[in-house]
């Protein structure tokens, strides 16, 4: 697809009971709204585990969408306060980790609200096209170079004269 | 080509893409698709095809399993919350374990909500792409079984609940009725006649009534309601709280001697199922064919209640009433001011919810000025106005007490409306009719019927609006834009003026008339989101109870073993209720005759060798699933209590934790698998 | 008028695309909606003199008879006391869309011969800009000479009367600092075109696009 | 002492200057003191907006600039028409990001700028809400025993912006008259159009708007119809010679602002309310009482 | 026929891991009886030269601590690899990264920055940096290039066992040993210590009860702990749920809690991020405003949940060292 513009990927997890059935209420109404999104089901928003967060950005998400169902009406009683509670944490630390976070978003959506699923997606693609890629994997491409590449560079500098100690750091700047 | 998983086994996946005819074809490329996939390790076929619903489209399935010696199969068609199940069996039937199976939703999640084609066919493959590398993870399962509690709850006691409770009840199963009101009846019981038949309402309501209150298979408790629901399909647990009448239903003989004898020699307390145009007594009986027949005493009014009520219900009895009631009751000892309030507990395996609607609050569109002209009336007031046990007697005379010879019907008055309701009502159009009807029989009244669009859908219904026409009703098409009672011409003096647009003539009007009839809406009960949270279902964004499926599961909810009855699931009208109550019923019926359900096999478990036995997970099972053995200093989990959340798996800090059918390396390859494609 | 005329509209009537130009401008939209009930006819105290009803424009407008419209003494009946937007069980901003029709009416210069509320508007606007403020009964003059004198003259009771009661304006009133309304006025017309254009850009894509209330 | 930003709009200068004469001292009685924004301009009124939404807009914007330069969180608007215009211009730089931009880069050339939170008021909000009944109630001294009042509303300041009082039916003036002790009658077209310009500029359809006003308030037997607006009031002043002919009823019946009546009430004279400036003239009050 | 060659090399580390070698005490001699050690310069003394002239292969085992993060460091890694039939990571640095990879949340620049110019104890106005190159007498010596991203060994070269730590215990380094030795391996890649979490072996394990959730946490700096007690009972955060055992628990004996630097169990993808997943769910709080209060304890969650882990983490590094 490289020939095609850039537009984000968001990988989704709806749970079950509310979410992904207002997913399909949405479809079911026919409403229209941006393909940019992968669903993948399970049962309750407890069952989201951050690693799969951090997992799908690292394998090249620009972004991670949260559906559960609203405060008090969980399917499993009170599944989605406990990805209410991981979310907040996860978020700070994705922010420590140089993340904008709006990259990770927790909604509550009821089974009949497939309007909020359009809404939602429409605005979380918004977000991503005006934050840009986020494209780990191929950041790792980049950062991975230096592995052989720099030691090249190095060698292939030229030696500077040293005048009593005073380094030259231009060098070591230039390729910084 | 196909690849070893896990060492031993070899994976061989057979791939389906359907069209759903145009459905999915006409934004997916679906031989695209098909081509995509095949391409994948571990996929040894891969089609497209019309219908994979189908009867030869689940034969494909089979025979394909059998030829390729398929031991994974993947279907992208719609959602698998309508159709797994069937591919599932399709999967059993040529010979896999259904678990075996794993499906993709290109309709309800894609094609149905794109516009690119070319968008739409990409993520199709990147979907599937994640379902074929997730389902190589697969295991192979057993469903087990619960078995179902062969009572049943049914909740209301409206038309829908007393049909549905009948149904069961005839069928053998032991039925409890829960009714909130004094009597059963709802309203139609309220209703004069039914269109488009004319028939008399309480004719054909009141024997069913009186069957219910008899029949040996139900259990009925009236002024009473339900407080708790515990446990899942097959076998819940109820709590209903009944509320004191003050009467002792087994003694009182219905033969009502304690409301002429009440120290209230008039009645002058609001009577509800008049509609508030007739006056009760403290000790009343809400209407002659009310079930039970068992007079109800309203503390709120009566005397002994003048130091009101223990917080258990009970009198705390005042001597400031004479107790005429209860000399009148004599040796028959009916009257209890000491009763309380009682709560049952009862267990059942399937529930009915029939809850019933609320008739728009017709103070909300005051441009029509109901609660200020005294002659602005609603249609349910008019069902008691014209109804010869009403108030009147069948009389219409008006609050001033005079006959009207001009009516005017505002149709969709808390319908249609973004102010109010944004939906159609569906029985207004012919309910005003019904009502024009009626009001031109009982005082020839000239009548005008104001409507936006004239709706007829049913048998006999556009003959009916024939009917009206014939009978010389006028109707005049345009939304009543204001209820005033000042006069511009002289014929306006001292009556009420509609001001409205004839859209259909092409004028704006001024109809002088002397009463004005509300064709108020149906919209969900106050109570319905309490209602929703106590029997765990959904509500549309308009607050009636959600269906699992519009079309194909139209009495289901998302709560397995709870099913919904009449206009607490959307306005309809008595045949459509009526039916709907018989197929909630019948839906009871097929797992109670089947004996058990089979359910997801998506519990979790605790690996015993790993677990460090840290208790991370104990606080968080909501079913107490999870406990600790303090010999073994390990954690377990109970399977028949696990109802398959994840939760604990998605928390356990040293993933010993698994779940079947979400399992960490399943949820991981579909997320590499998602993100494979680009 | 008693000769007989054609009625008949065929699709070379129609201003195709007028209808979506209108429903896209803030605040229009909902128009989209409408279910042609009457009920903004019903509630407008001016209906009754109206060429074509309220509820007819909004019918007009949606099937791109541009010229029925804009030249319909409809919208300039209008007194725009919001009844109707008030009580439109489709929320459509009626009285919106009559400015917005009104906007072009004027643009387009369509408007009903002879009818002085254009005028009126026109003029209005005029003085509110040369001068800051309004002065009425300066305005009501100059608006009767354009538009029929006579008419004016027979105002001279009313204006006699306000003379009387110390309500008439001798001076025309004027705020002190107009050159800095009118650089607001120029900034304006210099920046709204790439502005709108700019914002339309940014809101596109598949997002639900904002609107004024 | 409260203060608020005072917005007269151009009629309270010309043909309305009635209502600011009243206006001014009846908030002073009870304690509020108006300071009139500096180089106000007009509002654009309702001919602005159908010849050009943005510029209208610019030219309103301008003026509630210029009230948060002042640094008053409030602005009073008595007349109806910039009550509103000034109101629907906060909705529209609230609502449209292109409009704001607009407006805000105009603003910027007169070195003005405006942050979108000055909420525009009408006095009788102030009055109810801020002042209370109960401290008018205080300030009554020749209550208006037994004048029969219609209290008319017109239609701008309750549509379809103004969030203090009820659309369908507005009772903030009828309590504050009653607080005053007048008698205030059930008039139910107190929302209903006056005409508004149209009477200047299609007499027919405008006047009938003002005669069906005055008709049914005569009805009722009102004394006298209270109004809250300078167009309302000209229009239900102005025009009775007209209406009689046209007609041919007697309507008339004099039609005041309610600050006038507050003034009455609260012992200022008639002078100083500028009740002579009515064309109908309102009795003086002992005589109504009769 | 000979002893089998044993090396000891060392990267990005602290030098505790060397110390655990010396720990052995007397089973080193039992040790060095059995292999030849053919390189270990915290010890003796060797020439790159001579490694380079070894035969690939010769070497049987080496133990490689410390993380890689500089071009010298990754030279050595790919020699060693060459040169030896088993390549062990050598406790947390080697393993998981270790304390060096927390320098993942900052870019090189960020790095050089604060330490020749903006750290509070350096004097240089100059600012001076070492350069890569320089000419002096008429010698170019040239320093190693400091990478931009700190990585474990299995990041540069193919590893094939670990023995985690910081540092790794003496006797999971004999057991270790006896193992290679006695050439009954577990699979390749295999982490040489039990795969079950702390708890499974904390002597405070009894003290948690079944219920506990967090209302707040406190911070083992500022709390006084109690020495029977279970720390997360304690509201204190403990990485022992989500880290292997193997330790004996040495922290939690020192009354200190688990830091986590055996890294996590195999089924696990990243330790940190289960660790805030089952410290999280057990808040008390339901609503956002009282889970960030809560929360509050946990100042610094990177530094808290992958002390030792931040190479081997999904994430690895920071992603806009400059944002």
């Amino acid at each position: 697809m490289s020939e095609k513009p850039w537009t984000p990927r968001i990988v989704a997890f709806f749970c079950n009971w509310c979410t992904y059935t207002a997913a399909d209420l949405a479809g079911v109404s026919r409403l229209k709204y941006a393909a940019n999104a992968r669903v993948i089901r399970v049962m309750c928003s407890g069952r989201i585990d951050p690693q799969f967060i951090l997992d799908a950005l690292n394998r090249g998400a620009d972004g991670v969408l949260i559906g559960g169902c609203h405060p008090n009406d969980c399917h499993y009683v009170e599944g989605n306060y406990k990805m209410l509670r991981r979310f907040q944490l996860l978020q700070r630390m994705l922010g420590d980790m140089g993340l904008e976070k709006e990259r990770v978003r927790l909604e509550w959506i009821s089974a009949a609200e497939g309007e909020k699923v359009k809404t939602v997606m429409n605005e979380m693609v918004q977000t991503l096209t005006r934050l840009g890629p986020l494209g780990i994997p191929k950041r790792w491409d980049e950062w991975d170079k230096e592995m052989t590449e720099m030691e090249h560079q190095a060698g292939a500098q030229e030696p500077v004269a040293c005048n009593c100690g005073i380094a030259k750091i231009k060098a070591e700047v230039a390729h910084v | 080509m196909s690849v070893k998983q896990n060492g031993k086994e070899e994976v061989r996946i057979g791939f389906y893409v359907c069209h759903c005819g145009h459905n999915i074809a006409a934004m997916v490329d679906c031989p695209e698709v098909a081509k995509y996939i095949e391409t994948l390790p571990g996929v040894v076929l891969s089609r497209d095809y019309k219908y994979m619903c189908s009867e030869p489209g689940q034969d494909l399935v089979q025979q394909d399993i059998r030829e390729y010696k398929l031991n994974r199969v993947v279907v992208a068609s719609c959602s698998p919350l309508l159709h797994e199940h069937t591919f599932r069996s399709a999967t059993e039937a040529g010979g896999l374990n259904p678990f075996f199976f794993h499906m993709v939703n290109i309709r309800e999640h894609n094609s149905w909500v794109h516009t690119d084609r070319k968008e739409a066919t990409e993520k199709a493959k990147g979907l599937a792409h994640a379902a074929i590398q997730r389902v190589a993870h697969h295991k192979a399962l057993e469903t087990k079984r619960v078995e179902i509690n062969p009572a049943v709850l049914v909740v209301g006691g409206g038309i829908a609940g007393i049909h549905a409770a009948m149904t069961l009840a005839n069928a053998g199963k032991k039925v409890y009725l829960v009714e909130r009101e004094p009597s059963i009846g709802g309203h139609m019981a309220k209703f004069d006649k039914t269109f488009p038949t004319l028939d008399c309402a309480a004719c054909i309501l009141t024997p069913k009534m009186s069957e219910v209150g008899c029949h040996p298979n139900i259990t009925l408790w009236t002024y009473s309601e339900v407080t708790k629901v515990d446990g899942f399909v097959g076998n819940f647990t109820i709590q209903v709280k009944r509320k004191p009448r003050y009467i002792d239903p087994d003694l009182c003989t219905g033969c009502q001697e304690c409301i002429p004898s009440c120290v209230f020699k008039e009645p002058k307390f609001s009577d509800e199922f008049n509609e508030g145009l007739g006056k009760r007594k403290p000790v009343f009986i809400s209407f002659p064919q009310a079930t039970p027949q068992v007079v109800v005493i309203d503390p709120e009014v009566c005397l002994n209640f003048k130091r009101g009520k223990n917080p258990d219900g009970s009198a705390i009895v005042s001597d400031k009433c004479k107790k005429t009631c209860v000399d009148a009751c004599g040796d028959k000892k009916a009257i209890d001011f000491t009763q309380k309030d009682i709560v049952e507990e009862i267990k059942v395996g399937n529930i009915i919810v029939a809850t019933g609607f609320k008739t728009f609050d017709a103070e909300r569109t005051p441009q029509y000025g109901y609660g200020k002209h005294k002659n602005v009336y609603t249609a349910l007031e008019i069902e008691r106005l014209v109804n010869a046990s009403g108030p009147t007697g069948g009389d219409v005379i008006m609050r001033d007490g005079k006959t009207p010879k001009s009516i005017g019907i505002i149709h969709c008055v808390g319908s249609r409306d973004y102010k109010t309701n944004k939906w159609c009502s569906r029985v207004c159009c012919m309910y005003s009719m019904k009502l024009a009807h009626l009001l031109k029989e009982h005082t020839d009244a000239e009548i005008y019927s104001f409507y936006i669009d004239m709706r007829t859908p049913g048998k006999g219904y556009e003959e009916f609006y024939n009917k009206m026409l014939e009978e010389g009703v006028h109707f005049v098409r345009g939304r009543v834009g204001e209820v005033t009672d000042w006069a511009f011409t002289p014929e306006e003096e001292g009556k009420l003026v509609i001001r409205v647009e004839d859209t259909l003539a092409g004028y704006v009007r001024r109809i002088p008339v002397d009463m004005v009839v509300l064709a108020t809406g149906l919209e969900p009960q106050a109570d319905a989101q309490d209602v929703r949270r106590l029997f765990n279902m959904s509500c549309g964004s308009e607050g009636f109870f959600l269906e699992r499926h519009p079309k194909l599961a139209p009495v289901n909810t998302f709560s397995d073993g709870i099913y919904l009855a009449g206009c607490c699931q959307g306005p309809k009208d008595i045949p459509d209720t009526v039916a709907q109550a018989g197929a909630a019923a019948a839906e009871a019926l097929v797992l109670i005759d089947r004996g058990y359900i089979e359910q997801e096999p998506n519990t979790a478990f605790i690996l015993d060798e790993e677990c460090s036995g840290c208790k991370s997970c104990l606080p968080l099972c909501p079913y107490t699933a999870i406990t600790y053995q303090e010999d073994r200093k390990k954690a377990v989990i109970n399977e028949a209590l696990c109802k398959g959340c994840g939760t604990c798996v998605g928390a356990c800090p040293s993933g010993s934790i698994v779940q079947n059918l979400f399992d960490d390396d399943e949820i991981f390859s579909e997320i590499a698998g998602v993100m494979a494609y680009e | 008028m008693n000769e007989i005329k054609r009625t008949i509209k065929y699709e070379a009537d129609r201003v195709v695309g007028f209808g979506r130009e209108v429903m896209d401008v803030p605040g229009c939209e909902k128009l989209e909606s409408c279910i042609q009930c009457g009920t903004c006819s019903g509630v407008c105290p001016l209906s009754i003199y109206m060429d074509y009803s309220p509820r007819q424009v909004m019918a007009l407008t949606r099937s791109d008879f541009k010229n029925e419209v804009l030249q319909s003494h409809t919208i300039w009946l209008c007194a725009s006391c919001y009844a109707c937007t008030a009580e439109c069980p489709r929320q459509i901003r009626i009285t919106d869309i009559i400015y917005e029709l009104k906007q072009r009416a004027i643009k387009e210069g369509i408007y009903p011969k002879h009818f002085t509320i254009p005028v009126l508007a026109q003029e209005f606007t005029k003085m509110a800009y040369q001068n800051g403020r309004v002065t009425e009964n300066f305005l009501a003059a100059k608006l009767f000479l354009k538009t029929n004198p006579k008419a004016a003259f027979g105002m001279w009771r009313l204006g006699l009367a306000l003379m009387r009661t110390g309500r008439f304006a001798y001076r025309v009133e004027k705020i002190e600092n107009r050159g800095e309304l009118t650089r607001m006025m120029e900034s304006a017309k210099k920046h709204r075109d790439h502005v709108f254009a700019e914002e339309a850009h940014a809101i596109g894509g598949h997002g639900s696009h904002q609107k004024a209330h | 002492m409260t203060k608020f930003s005072y917005y007269p709009g151009c009629s309270l200068k010309g043909s309305g200057r009635a209502y600011e004469e009243s206006l001014l001292p009846v908030f002073k009685s009870v304690g509020v003191e108006l300071d009139e924004l500096k180089d106000w301009n007009c509002c654009g009124a309702t001919a602005y907006m159908a010849v050009d939404e943005v510029d209208a807009c610019v030219m309103a914007s301008r003026n509630l600039a210029i009230a948060e330069k002042a640094g008053h969180k409030e602005v009073v608007a008595p007349c109806s028409a910039c009550y509103l215009v000034l109101n629907k211009t906060k909705h529209y730089l609230h609502d449209s990001p292109a409009i704001n931009k607009v407006v805000n880069l105009a603003l910027q050339e007169a070195g003005l700028s405006y942050s979108g939170n000055t909420p525009v008021r009408h006095p009788l909000d102030i009055f109810i809400h801020d002042i209370g009944l109960d401290a008018i109630k205080a300030k009554v001294k020749k209550p208006l025993k037994g004048l029969k009042v219609a209290p008319y509303y017109g239609c701008q300041i309750v549509r379809p912006y103004s969030t203090f009082d009820n659309q369908y039916n507005p009772t903030t003036m009828d309590r504050l008259l009653e607080a005053l002790g007048a008698t205030v009658l059930d008039f139910p077209l107190k929302t209903r159009c006056c005409g508004g310009s149209l009477t200047g500029t299609l007499p027919e359809p405008g006047l009938l708007c003002t005669y069906i006003l005055l008709k049914e308030a005569k009805k009722r037997g009102a004394d006298v119809i209270a109004t809250v607006c300078p167009l309302c009031q000209f229009n239900l002043d102005g025009y009775h010679d007209k209406i009689e002919a046209r007609w041919k009823e007697p309507v008339r019946i004099p039609t005041v602002y309610f600050t006038q009546l507050m003034g009455l009430a609260f012992g200022i004279s008639a002078q100083e309310l500028g009740l002579q400036r009515n064309i109908t003239p309102m009795k003086p009050l002992g005589a109504t009482a009769a | 026929m000979s002893k089998p060659k044993v090396a000891f090399y060392w990267c990005a580390s602290c030098g505790g891991c060397e110390e655990t070698v010396v720990d052995l005490a007397e089973d080193i001699l039992a040790v060095v009886e059995k292999v030849d050690i053919v390189l270990w310069p915290v010890a003796m003394d060797f020439k790159y030269k001579d490694i380079e002239a070894m035969a690939d292969n010769s070497i049987f085992a080496t133990l490689l601590n410390g993380a890689i993060r500089s071009t010298e460091q990754e030279e050595m890694a790919h020699l060693l690899r060459r040169k030896s039939q088993f390549l062990i990571a050598y406790g947390s640095c080697a393993h998981t990264g270790g304390i060096p990879a927390l320098a993942n949340q900052f870019s090189r620049e960020q790095i050089l920055k604060f330490n020749y110019e903006d750290a509070p104890s350096v004097v240089n106005e100059n600012k001076v940096r070492p350069q890569l190159k320089f000419e002096e007498e008429g010698r170019s010596p040239h320093l190693p290039m400091l990478w931009d991203t700190v990585r474990t060994l299995d990041q540069v070269v193919e590893v094939d066992f670990y023995i985690p730590g910081c540092p790794p215990t003496p006797k999971l380094t004999k057991t270790a040993f006896d193992a290679l030795l006695s050439g009954n391996l577990p699979p390749k890649g295999s982490v040489l210590a039990p795969d079950m979490a702390l708890c499974g072996e904390c002597p405070r394990k009894d003290s948690k009860p079944i219920d506990v959730v967090f209302t707040g946490f406190n911070r083992s700096a500022t709390t006084i702990l109690d020495p029977e007690k279970c720390f997360l009972a304690q509201g204190v955060v403990c990485m022992g749920p989500a880290t292997r055992s193997g330790c004996e628990a040495q922290c939690v004996d020192g009354n200190m809690p688990c830091t986590g630097c055996f890294g996590g169990t195999s089924r696990v993808h990243d330790q940190g991020a289960k660790m805030l997943s089952s410290l999280c769910s057990n808040i008390e709080s339901k609503e956002e405003a009282g889970i960030n209060k809560t929360l509050e304890g946990i100042p610094d969650p990177v530094g808290t949940f992958y002390r030792y882990g931040l190479a081997k983490s999904i994430l690895r590094r920071r992603i806009n060292p400059t944002a």
